[in-house]
């Protein structure tokens, strides 16, 4: 027992964080879905659907929270936002165990002690009054990037009473360069993003515009729409990448170039001189870049070329000027949604840094920010902040940069507290509560910038007076609807059409030529380490890497081979005098000769989930140029290091699995094996899935939906490493050439379905409309159904994953929660059919197309995922399977799935 | 030689033989007969309740319609419980001083539900629509009983799954034709073989 | 002296108390039993005892094993609660095969030790042959052979007389119980 | 009428004396004997400990997961299965042929198939996910009014365990009556007359008439008629819940012929082991005599041989004859993570008892004890290639974690361990263990000759 039994307490700790509920915090012992608990005023809402807006890297996305009996239950994306446009990406089906995450930042504390909110209040007046006294000098306030027009109006007013105040935005992800690019280009810092619907030709210089990121919904559904008419007009639009570490654009990528960092400025100036850009300063050569230039010339302006972050300002410039000279009709330039479009990076902390060590901070406000883990060691903002008598750190979580300041403030989840926010192009979105606090003591960023103010502080008023200023005679109208639809409409930023600067070229950066290149980029799961702590981001697989719990250096095969390494040995990275241990992971999609040092880990988090997990690469950035890290070196130590991977790298190949064909091409149907038994007849409806590889960017929406809808217990570090995941849905990843293709395997509710047959008590079977179902409650767990399973699909409840000694709690509570010993896996999300039938059947009328959706087609960003009744030939799904491309995981074993993929389509095979 | 055994063994270890596969019989029909047994299900055990509401004197004295107090039975899946205010909307007037309704207006001042017990729980794994029975034309009394006539709710079921198959095996003869659902009415099930598989006894229709 | 329930002789041969028993099957006696530490198939013939009725029982009893495990398959799986599985026809007759076979094996073996008890009245702890001098090495290296005595027109003394015509280590009463 | 009470002594014995076999049980054992008694109920005390471990913790304690959902559950069952089937094989064989080495090993072959069958028992039950639920692959009548589904292998397979542990116990029960009898007479002769009632009642009376020896032969016979191709039934039934799978390596037709064929050496090395100890232990050289060493001893070598055989076809199919997917599942189970096991098993089943063709080695206690646990050893290692590294080439290359298998696992195998041998020591204290009217009939029926 030894062996693996440690981990059993680690388990209901940390099943206990993820399955905790609501409850959790509240003084009420409420039961979740407790049908007999009728709220003692009011009509009973068994369901209600609240719009509301989730922000990433301050920028928001449009959602709709679900709730049951008043609790947040699940996060769906909302139709209507321009940055959801439905769907939902990892962060935002996460929140809702944020947000019931019982390790949260629970008490109002000075200095370690409770206290009374009414302290923080008088606290505050005193502050006010001493900072007033001096025009505000020595107030220091830090925020993360701002786009809410409530918390820009309320900073702005701090700022105009208090002229010697400073605001400083802060995000450890900034795209500083994009900002300084566009200055050099336009002379003025624009927001630019391409119009993927309209793209022909894609050119992403380190760009990862598929990637998570505040307007990855969008860009991807419009990426999938490009793509499905292109499928359907045999001529596929390109999307070039060139890049050094793997990106979920550069594994979709039709052409996917590795290119050593140092290289991708020299390839983008060889592009930029073949197409003949007017005002290119430096050329360089490039072999592929005539052929680039050539497939962005004949695309003229349905082509775009962009620059990723991690790229100089005069790359930026060069990408505007080639948009420029192409005509490019795709890229899409508007005034930043952001109140104070600066420099919010590493560096432009700087000053702060420099007044907090001098003394001149004397009060500094850190709002929704954790500065003491994720700024580069190299500032030195720790052992400053520490210097200043008065700090004020608010956040989620007793964090890193809690502990050292003199206040703690635990700051309100956006799904509990009223708000605004702006999406990435403009779009205003009012921010509602979903259910009502779980942390009594919170506060909201506006509630406590207007307690400094001494204005009116609850959270509701502050964003109405914003709103009632702007829409004036009108505004109850316009609150109602904007509440209702999540959105605010027409409030979008205008496009912008601006000519180029002539001197847009500062010249190729200068560069050493000489050591390793580490390449710094966000962890697809924590990103900066900012949802460290939550538990299903945590036990996420990453896409390219299929690390779960933690990070490691990715690299290049051939550069491991190089070193003499393979998975899992770990290495000391040294940079600057700086040095951090970690593992290395070869990445077949990875530049050789430089590494990737994923953000993100190392966290000193102050709960399980996220202490740890990794390695902290903040150590070795450098705060001039946060995203590439130059003479770096990295020695083997000899030793070995766990990683914990859902899929290793001798796995990606499988030809068979994920299939590719040449547009226009298909599969022949296959022939029906001789059977010694007849066919079932499914009539009325016949359920089934299908999945398109072509358009599935792997970005694991679908499998954190599923986690959040069926609840999904959380199993930790110890048995993810012994193979013991529960995810129903899990993403495949296989190898193809430079590229990659995703795989999302759910149950594929096969018809002749190996798993039943060898069930000895009836656990599992089939019922009258083609779905395999799973009968908890009669599983005596042989695990015969697993062994029989040729998809891997079927998951086993090891341990008691999913209850702890307390009461169990239910997030959704349409989902039974399953015991010890039993065996789960995807259900086709069966609890909504019957909703659904249940519903039809009331109303006499049978059930509609698109009625039933699955919880992993409803995160879908790209539409990937079609469910539906395959009897109907006019349903999608049943279209889907018409493809000539549509073809079942594994047919050559005649087991009839009812889930089948759509392969993906790549021209030249 | 002397006999080991007297006369008499033989009798005894014949009898012991008996008694002990009669012991073995005994037991199973005991553990069947207790597993059906009405203690077993709680039949007819009022659970203890916040306030002693008597289903007799409102829906039976009194005559209030299920549907007054149940409001969402015929659309929801949860028949739906009335809020304290709804009891209140009477109790103003009548009792309304009595210490046994304390709780109604605890729940009031509180802002919490009343933590009413439940009698018919069932088990989390199984699914139940009040809305979809009702209009398929189940009378209440068929799974409840005579509520009217308890001064204390008992369950008079079982709600076994064996219970819920009785009906469900049986739904064409329960459910008048009209109200049967599309999928029922042609055949009204599916069949294989030659054999005849009504739907309504798939697992997923009761499981989730 | 109470009349003793029959007289019994000790060889220790087994060709003697086959002789002995032929002679006693001769003269008509009907009412008599053999003893032997080991299987003498030609004193059971003698007797007229055959081992088929048990194998008879066993076979009925693996038909009957056998058609109720298939009848109780199939009325459960078929009739009583039909479940699609798998895909598979209900009445998967081939895969319904290997447990019938099984069961009634199990049916078989179970009424072969039955019916052997039951044909050989057994168990029964207390018989009067038990009392005999020197019957316990009947289970070890004596042969007996014994002549009840219940039957009018046949006694002791004819018994004893027709035994003494043998090499009978011993010829005793036995006891009536 | 005169009383003859006085016995005329026989000259000379003419049937076979069986006295030291029935003195075993009723004289005193040695140190020894309670020494290895108490080390064997130690290993069930750790098998409560770890039973208890399990039900309370529940089959995360094991090193199991996705795709590797059996573990030491299903290696330690089917071994233990291919022990008991091997070594009843060998007594019903024995005993339908008539052949003269019945006598000699049937009874402890038995025994030894009886312990093994009740230690391979216990696993169907504890390796379920909710062991306390097991009877409901029973057809009985529950409120919820749902059956056991018929056409699944494990329900085979829950038949077949049923009926081998009790069809095993049968035959070893029918056989053991008259020598039961026997004991209750010699008891009863030493005037310990609470002895000779205890095996009284199980002797049910017998008083050896020819009659009922002609019934108890013909139902002997019959049992071990039915027990022949129940054996078969069974093994075969266990690799078919392999066999039935769509597992690359296991979905072979060929599975269930080497699951059988393999458990041969397994339990007649086993019984070639206990027969050497037997005999040493217990002086029965004159019972168990050199012939019979030599014919079980190169019985073993040929069970042995034909494993070489079924190894040797397995490796040309599995790597040259059969489909892509099939041949590298087989190249994986042969050079992969745990190919150790596979060459273990080939090694010590199929080569190394090869060893016992040699009349010395086979006589030899010293030999043929290492040689015989060997070759059960191999077996073992057999069954964990086919269970652990049969599915390390899956059908999909998804995730395929280590199976290591964890202490909770090794406390399992050592405790069953501890039952098995328990079993076989009481066995040996309490009945005869060779039988003893198979002897004597044996001698009477070959001076006849």
């Amino acid at each position: 027992m030894s062996g693996s039994h440690p981990g059993r307490r680690e388990i209901l700790r940390l099943s206990a964080a993820s399955l905790a509920l609501a409850a959790a915090g509240c003084d009420e012992p409420t039961e979740f879905g407790q049908p007999l608990y009728a709220p003692p005023r009011g009509e009973v809402q068994d369901a209600a659907t609240y719009a509301t807006v989730l922000d990433l890297q301050g920028l928001g996305r449009g959602m709709l929270v679900r709730t049951r009996a008043g609790h947040a239950v699940k996060v769906d994306g909302n139709a209507l936002h321009p940055a959801s446009l439905g769907a939902t990406d990892v962060f935002a089906e996460a929140a809702v165990l944020s947000l019931h995450d019982p390790a949260r930042a629970r008490r109002l504390r000075e200095g370690g002690w409770t206290r009374a909110p009414a302290a923080l209040d008088a606290t505050l007046a005193a502050a006010r009054a001493e900072l007033a006294a001096r025009n505000g000098a020595g107030l220091h306030v830090v925020t993360g990037p701002i786009a809410s027009p409530t918390t820009a109006r309320l900073l702005a007013t701090l700022l105009a009473a208090w002229p010697g105040a400073r605001w400083q935005q802060y995000d450890p992800l900034a795209e500083d360069a994009a900002l300084a690019g566009a200055e050099l280009a336009f002379g003025t810092p624009v927001a630019t993003w391409p119009d993927l619907a309209r793209a022909q030709v894609v050119l992403a210089l380190g760009a990862d515009p598929l990637g998570p990121g505040p307007a990855q919904l969008h860009l991807a559904r419009n990426w999938a729409l490009a793509r499905a008419e292109g499928r359907g007009r045999g001529v596929l639009p390109s999307l070039i990448v060139a890049e050094a570490s793997p990106t979920l654009s550069g594994a979709k990528a039709d052409r996917h170039i590795l290119l050593h960092p140092r290289e991708i400025e020299p390839f983008g100036r060889a592009v930029a001189a073949a197409l003949g850009v007017p005002g290119l300063q430096g050329a360089a050569s490039h072999p592929e870049a005539e052929a680039v230039a050539a497939a962005l010339r004949r695309a003229g302006p349905a082509a775009v070329m962009l620059a990723g972050r991690a790229e100089a300002p005069g790359l930026h410039a060069l990408a505007h000027a080639v948009n420029a000279a192409l005509g490019s009709e795709v890229v899409h330039h508007a005034a930043p949604a952001l109140a104070r479009p600066a420099p919010m990076g590493p560096a432009a902390l700087r000053p702060l840094v420099q007044a907090m060590a001098n003394g001149a901070a004397t009060h500094v406000l850190l709002l929704g920010v954790n500065p003491v883990y994720d700024v580069p060691a190299e500032l030195g903002f720790a052992p400053a902040l520490a210097r200043v008598p008065f700090s004020l750190h608010a956040g989620l979580y007793p964090d890193e940069t809690a502990r050292l300041c003199t206040w703690q403030v635990p700051l309100s989840h956006e799904l509990e507290s009223w708000g605004d926010s702006r999406a990435f192009d403009g779009t205003a979105a009012i921010r509602q509560p979903a259910t009502r606090p779980l942390v009594g003591a919170a506060r909201t960023v506006d509630e406590l910038l207007a307690a400094l103010l001494g204005a009116e502080e609850r959270a509701l008023p502050l964003v109405q007076a914003t709103w009632r200023e702007a829409w004036g005679a009108a505004f109850e109208e316009g609150w109602r609807a904007a509440l209702e639809a999540g959105v605010i409409p027409g409030s979008a930023a205008p496009r912008l059409h601006l000519p180029l600067r002539p001197g847009w070229d500062p010249g190729p950066a200068r560069q050493s030529q000489a050591g390793l290149v580490a390449v710094f980029t966000p962890d697809p799961c924590t990103l900066d380490g900012r949802f460290a702590e939550n538990a299903w981001l945590q036990e996420l697989p990453r896409p390219l890497t299929k690390i779960a719990w933690g990070n490691a250096v990715l690299l290049a095969p051939s550069t491991a081979a190089e070193y003499g390494m393979s998975a899992g040995d770990e290495v000391v990275i040294e940079r600057a005098g700086r040095r951090v241990l970690a593992p290395v992971w070869p990445v077949p999609w990875h530049a050789p000769g430089c590494i990737t040092l994923p953000l993100g880990g190392g966290r000193i988090a102050s709960t399980e989930v996220g202490l740890g997990r990794g390695l902290d690469a903040q150590i070795l950035r450098d705060p001039d140029t946060p995203w590439t890290g130059e003479h770096v070196t990295m020695a083997p130590t000899g030793r070995h290091a766990r990683v914990i991977a859902s899929q290793l790298e001798r796995d990606f190949d499988g030809p068979a699995a994920a299939r590719i064909v040449a547009p226009g091409e298909g599969f022949a149907p296959p022939a029906p094996a001789p059977s010694l038994y007849p066919d079932w007849k499914y009539e009325g409806h016949a359920w089934g899935m299908a999945i398109d590889l072509d358009t599935c960017i792997g970005c694991n929406a679908c499998v954190v939906a599923c986690q959040s809808e069926n609840n999904i217990p959380v199993v930790g570090p110890e048995q993810m490493a012994m193979g013991r995941r529960m995810h129903w849905l899990r993403v495949d990843i296989y190898r193809h050439g430079v590229s990659a293709i995703f795989q999302p395997v759910p149950c594929m509710h096969c018809e002749k379905a190996p798993c039943e047959v060898v069930c000895p008590v009836n656990a599992t079977v089939h019922d009258h409309e083609g779905l395999n179902v799973m009968v908890y409650p009669r599983c005596i767990g042989t695990r015969t159904c697993s062994n029989n399973c040729p998809y891997k699909v079927r998951r086993f409840n090891w341990y008691d994953y999913a209850r702890d000694e307390t009461p169990v709690k239910v997030r959704n509570p349409d989902v039974p929660i399953r015991p010890r010993g039993v065996m789960e896996k995807c259900t086709y999300c069966q609890h909504r059919i019957a909703a659904a039938r249940s519903e039809a059947r009331m109303e006499d009328r049978p059930i509609r197309d698109g009625e039933v959706e699955t919880a992993c087609q409803r995160a879908c960003p790209t539409r990937a995922i079609v469910f539906g009744d395959v009897n109907d030939p006019d349903t999608a799904v049943a279209r889907a399977k018409r493809a000539e491309r549509n073809y079942a995981l594994l047919g050559e074993l005649d087991t009839r799935p009812r889930t089948t993929y759509l392969a993906r389509v790549q021209a030249g095979r | 030689m002397p006999q080991i055994f007297s006369p008499r063994a033989d009798g005894r270890f014949r009898l012991t033989l008996l008694l002990l596969v009669a012991g073995l019989l005994g037991a199973a029909l005991l553990a069947y007969a207790l597993a059906r047994s009405d203690r077993a299900w709680a039949i007819g055990q009022p659970a203890p309740q916040p306030i002693p509401f008597s289903h007799a004197l409102h829906a039976g004295n009194i005559g209030l319609d299920c549907r007054y107090c149940h409001a969402q039975v015929e659309r929801s899946g949860n028949a739906g419980m009335p809020s304290a205010a709804l009891c209140l909307g009477c109790h103003q007037q009548v009792w309304m001083g009595a210490s046994i309704l304390a709780p109604l207006h605890d729940s009031i001042e509180l802002g919490d539900p009343i933590a009413w017990a439940s009698v018919h729980r069932l088990p989390g794994h199984a699914r139940f629509h009040h809305g979809v029975h009702v209009q398929a034309g189940v009378d209440c009394a068929t799974c409840h009983g005579a509520v009217q006539t308890m001064p204390r709710t008992v369950k008079v079921h079982s709600m076994s799954m064996g219970w819920c198959l009785e009906c469900h095996r049986a739904a064409a003869a329960m459910v008048p034709t009209a109200n049967r659902a599309p999928d029922e009415l042609g055949p009204l099930g599916l069949w294989h073989g030659g054999v005849e598989l009504p739907p309504l006894t798939r697992c997923s229709t009761c499981h989730r | 002296m109470t009349q003793p329930a029959g007289m019994i002789a000790e060889f220790a041969d087994a060709e003697e108390m086959l002789a002995a028993l032929r002679a006693a099957r001769k003269a008509g006696w009907r009412r008599l039993d053999a003893y032997a530490p080991y299987p003498v198939p030609e004193a059971a013939e003698l007797l007229a005892v055959r081992g088929w009725p048990v194998a008879a029982i066993t076979v009925a009893a693996g038909l009957a094993g056998a058609v109720l495990q298939y009848g109780t398959q199939y009325y459960l799986n078929v009739v009583d609660y039909p479940i699609n599985v798998g895909g598979r026809p209900l009445h998967a007759w081939p895969v319904f095969l290997p447990a019938t076979y099984i069961v009634a094996v199990l049916w078989a073996a179970i009424a072969a030790l039955v019916g052997m008890l039951v044909l050989n009245r057994l168990p029964r702890l207390h018989h009067p042959v038990f009392a005999a001098p020197g019957f316990d090495r009947a289970s070890e290296d004596r042969f007996f052979l014994c002549l009840f005595v219940d039957e009018p027109g046949f006694d002791a003394a004819h018994a004893e007389h027709l035994l003494r015509g043998f090499d009978a280590l011993r010829i005793s009463p036995v006891p009536a119980a | 009428m005169s009383g003859a009470d006085m016995p005329r002594a026989a000259e000379e014995r003419e049937v076979a004396d069986t006295a030291p076999v029935a003195r075993i049980p009723l004289q005193r054992f040695g140190a020894t004997y309670w020494i290895a008694l108490s080390a064997s109920a130690a290993g069930v005390v750790l098998l409560g400990v770890t039973v208890a471990t399990l039900l309370r913790f529940g089959t995360g304690v094991w090193g199991t997961n996705v795709p590797h959902v059996w573990g030491f559950d299903l290696i330690n069952y089917v071994w233990w299965i291919g022990i008991a089937n091997a070594a009843s094989l060998l007594a019903v064989v024995l005993v339908l042929r008539r052949h003269g080495l019945r006598t000699a090993v049937n009874r402890f072959a038995e025994a030894a198939a009886l312990a093994a069958v009740v230690a391979a028992g216990l696993y169907p039950i504890l390796h379920l996910g909710r062991p306390w639920l097991f009877f409901w692959v029973f057809p009985y009548p529950a409120t919820y009014q749902v059956w056991p589904q018929f056409r699944s292998t494990l329900i085979w397979d829950f038949w077949g365990i049923t009926a081998h542990v009790l069809v095993t116990g049968l035959f070893w029960y029918i056989g053991l009556i008259p020598d039961l009898a026997t004991m209750r007479d010699r008891a009863a002769r030493q005037g310990r007359l609470v002895v000779a009632r205890l095996y009284g009642v199980f002797a049910l009376g017998w008083r050896g008439s020819v009659c009922h020896w002609s019934r108890h032969q013909a139902a002997y016979r019959l049992v071990a008629a039915l027990l022949l191709p129940l054996l078969l039934a069974a093994q075969t039934v266990v690799a078919l819940e392999f066999a039935t799978t769509l597992v690359p390596d296991w979905h072979q037709a060929r599975l269930p012929l080497h699951v059988v064929v393999t458990g041969l050496p397994s339990g007649l090395g086993l019984v070639l082991a206990l027969a050497a100890m037997l005999r040493r232990t217990l002086g029965l050289h004159a019972f168990i005599d050199a012939g019979d060493m030599d014919l079980l001893s190169r019985l073993t070598a040929a069970a042995s041989l034909a494993s070489l055989w079924i190894y040797a076809e397995g490796l040309l199919f599995g790597l040259v004859l059969e489909d892509a997917v099939a041949r590298e599942a087989m190249l994986v189970r042969v050079t992969g993570t745990y190919a150790a096991y596979y060459w273990a098993g080939l090694l010590l089943t199929a080569i190394l008892p090869q060893l016992l063709w040699s009349r010395r080695i086979g006589l030899s206690t010293a030999t043929a004890v290492p040689l015989g646990l060997c070759a059960a050893a191999g077996a073992w290692f057999d069954r964990y290639s086919i269970v652990v590294a049969g599915i390390e080439r899956t059908n999909l290359p998804v995730a395929r974690p280590l199976y290591v298998p964890s202490d909770a696992e090794w406390m399992l195998l050592l405790g069953t361990g501890g039952l098995f041998v328990l079993l076989l020591l009481l066995f040996a204290r309490l009945v005869p263990v060779v039988s003893m009217y198979e002897t004597r009939h044996e001698e009477a029926e070959s001076e006849a000759a």
